[in-house]
């Protein structure tokens, strides 16, 4: 099998950026989020970028990092509360911005790789969400539908992974990154951990390599955490 | 006496069932946990893709891989288990949740509920309020009974942009507890915070209601 | 959190059966079947069933012994070719049948248990199983609409379960299985081992407790193989 | 001299290319893995979950959770993975595999594949064939040229209830090779087995082709 492996980010990502692009970002907040592939992005100056992001990271880590170099144009996202820039660059009209209900993306991204161009949910019937989209009734009750959503390039960071393509996340990093693998035309990986081929486990591949054209072991990761909360050591449970 | 926080985490505890499933929405929402009677099994699901959500971690002991859904680092315990953000919506909206307790700006007599977006004003984006009010079983709202200006929040229909349509079955203020029911009956007022008069309560009450105390 | 095991099979199943009842059974022809449970579900005698499964099993094992006992009025599958009774009782008029597309039934299943009421697929397009399905284009192609399917019980069979009723697969036993757990009313899990809470890797459970109603332990597994396949040991690769 | 059965599965084989994920159905087909040019990677997909598909297992190694779409006792490769029939057909179905080598009853001029039923005959089902056709990037298909009856079976219009609407791209018989690019160019002959006559195709074929030998 091909070797996916690609030395870093920036070689990983050669020849696969272009101006008015459209790209997917796995993370949630700043937990699992491809932070060596933003980094390279930010680097190779392409601009106009349409990005679908749950979130838009804070405004000098992870996404963030694009929308302070006035790279993304358009922002598809279910929750962006984080990031001033964010504001003044949306009350500015220079970013465009589409809500999603945070399901509704997960799933039309996930349909956009399962090839299913439309679904209908519950999600949104009654609110702005439905404004201009169909609805429908099944067995009494409304739903509407919704498109499937893809990408030119998904960026998606693992735990784990091989040079086959083959990854692994870990605890709640995994949110969205294993739907974006399948949704972009490419899909370009960064781990923690680049392995042998035959030291993960098959039965517990999240990703399977079919949808990975590169992978790239990231240097030094921040992981940066967003709301550092803890209990105190003697107390008692505060959740 | 008006509920406190506190108190009102307690009385949306009363909600919980032994096996329940339940997702917790940011602020008081999130206090309920606290609540959880000794001896009964209730597992927290985290929208972001985990079920069975454990406490804060002690302080050094934060996993930057491991955070709920307002983004503060968290525990495991020993049956959680991870998983995507799609399959946990499909959760969700799959109806598998028994109880999601979160916060309002309003809710209407009919069950609507608002609680994402104020015209005009910057919108942070709903998250995961819509799947949430769309898909899990039973829903109970906890938020203060007035806003700042002392307009009522529990209203005739809501002024605000929607976050669901119907959804509501219970609301718990500082004031009291009400049985919306999703607007299939009319609301009841079934409890009342200590000291707190039925006079105050309408005064401050937009929306219609019953009293079942 | 509350014990969700069982002493056998008949024990799991107490009380959730009745005459006329939908039963989604996991496997792909006889592997990863719950033949525990199955074979309760003989014992109970209840019948009219809707069973709803990529295959019938054989004529001797698997749901093929429901088949027998004359406890299936109708049956909704992608494959029933390795059974005679079932060829018999289909000709006879004594059993109704659909055929769905495999990936269509799959996709049906998983739709049942994620909350959407139908969805678009390009699968069978212009065939006999678009007939009076809605067609719809999207983007100059053809879709055509698909329902979602849910039932009364599902029965599912895993390698390894907690009593919290988490639950893995093990290789291609896994196929079905996943789906049909989340969408039944109730589920019932068999399972080869059952482990303490905490012995399952978190990251890698296939199936959250969540959609698990009841688990059991197998005593025996029989696990047929239906084509046993083998290549020479001194020879070159067969396939 | 026509191709024998593995003549057309080595002519199959031409189709594969470095890198590629491929789903190969049960006859014929299935003996093109035998067929995968030295150094080429080929990753073979089992629709029932499974990718990386090893070969059969020697004697007293079956495992009875580890069986391909066939239901046949295979094994797995360093870099297999499994995943669920619904993730399974979502990577068939989004367009992930390559291509699919599949056996038919009959294939029309416009890329149209019947191979799931007769009328009037017992239908075993239709398996994941339509699914298959219906996703994968590029479909070929391997068939005898005639039916036993001696009805040709690259037709200008398919009998037979259909598998897919215009699906296939090309089409090895034990007389040659066709183009047929899912209709959007007229049928083309682009290879002759040894010894058979252009007279022999057009005489034993109702589909209009054009030569380009």
């Amino acid at each position: 099998m091909a070797d996916k492996t690609r030395k870093d980010a920036a070689e990983a990502l050669a020849g696969r950026l272009f101006d008015g692009m459209t790209i997917m970002a796995g993370g949630f907040g700043l937990c699992g989020i491809p932070e060596h592939l933003i980094a390279a992005i930010r680097d190779s100056a392409v601009k106009d970028l349409t990005v679908i992001s749950n979130n838009c990271g804070v405004d000098d880590f992870g996404l963030g990092l694009l929308l302070g170099a006035g790279q993304i144009r358009r922002m598809i996202s279910s929750y962006v509360g984080e990031n001033k820039l964010f504001a003044e660059l949306y009350l500015s009209g220079k970013l465009e911005l589409e809500f999603n209900p945070q399901g509704t993306l997960a799933e039309r991204i996930r349909a956009g790789g399962a090839g299913i161009p439309a679904f209908f949910t519950r999600t949104g019937v009654g609110t702005l969400v439905a404004e201009g989209k169909e609805i429908r009734n099944f067995d009494g009750e409304d739903y509407v539908m919704e498109r499937a959503l893809s990408a030119d390039l998904s960026i998606v960071k693992a735990w784990k992974g091989d040079a086959e393509g083959n990854l692994i996340y870990r605890k709640t990093a995994r949110n969205f990154n294993p739907m974006m693998a399948t949704a972009g035309k490419v899909c370009v990986a960064e781990v923690e951990q680049l392995v042998a081929i035959g030291d993960l486990d098959r039965d517990n591949i999240h990703t399977p390599g079919i949808y990975v054209d590169s992978i790239v072991q990231g240097a030094a990761f921040e992981k940066r955490i967003e709301q550092r909360t803890t209990r105190p050591v003697a107390g008692k449970a505060a959740v | 006496m008006a509920w406190n926080r506190d108190d009102m985490a307690a009385r949306a505890a009363l909600e919980l069932r032994d096996g329940f499933y339940v997702n917790l929405g940011i602020g008081i929402p999130t206090l309920v946990a606290n609540h959880i009677p000794a001896g009964m099994s209730v597992t927290l699901q985290s929208e972001n893709g985990m079920l069975g959500m454990g406490p804060f971690p002690f302080e050094g002991e934060e996993d930057a891989d491991l955070i709920n859904a307002g983004k503060q680092t968290i525990t495991e315990l020993p049956a959680s288990s991870y998983f995507s953000s799609a399959d946990s919506f499909a959760m969700i909206r799959g109806g598998h949740i028994d109880l999601s307790i979160l916060g309002a700006m309003q809710v209407a007599a009919n069950g609507d509920l608002a609680n994402w977006m104020v015209p005009g004003k910057m919108v942070k984006g709903m998250g995961g309020a819509m799947d949430l009010v769309a898909g899990v079983k039973r829903v109970v709202v906890v938020m203060e009974h007035s806003e700042k200006s002392g307009a009522p929040k529990l209203v005739k229909a809501c002024s605000l942009p929607l976050t669901g349509q119907k959804v509501v079955d219970l609301v718990v203020t500082e004031l009291g507890v009400f049985e919306v029911n999703r607007g299939r009956t009319p609301v009841r007022l079934t409890a009342l915070a200590p000291d707190v008069t039925l006079d105050e309560v309408r005064a401050r009450t937009e929306a219609e209601f019953e009293v079942a105390l």
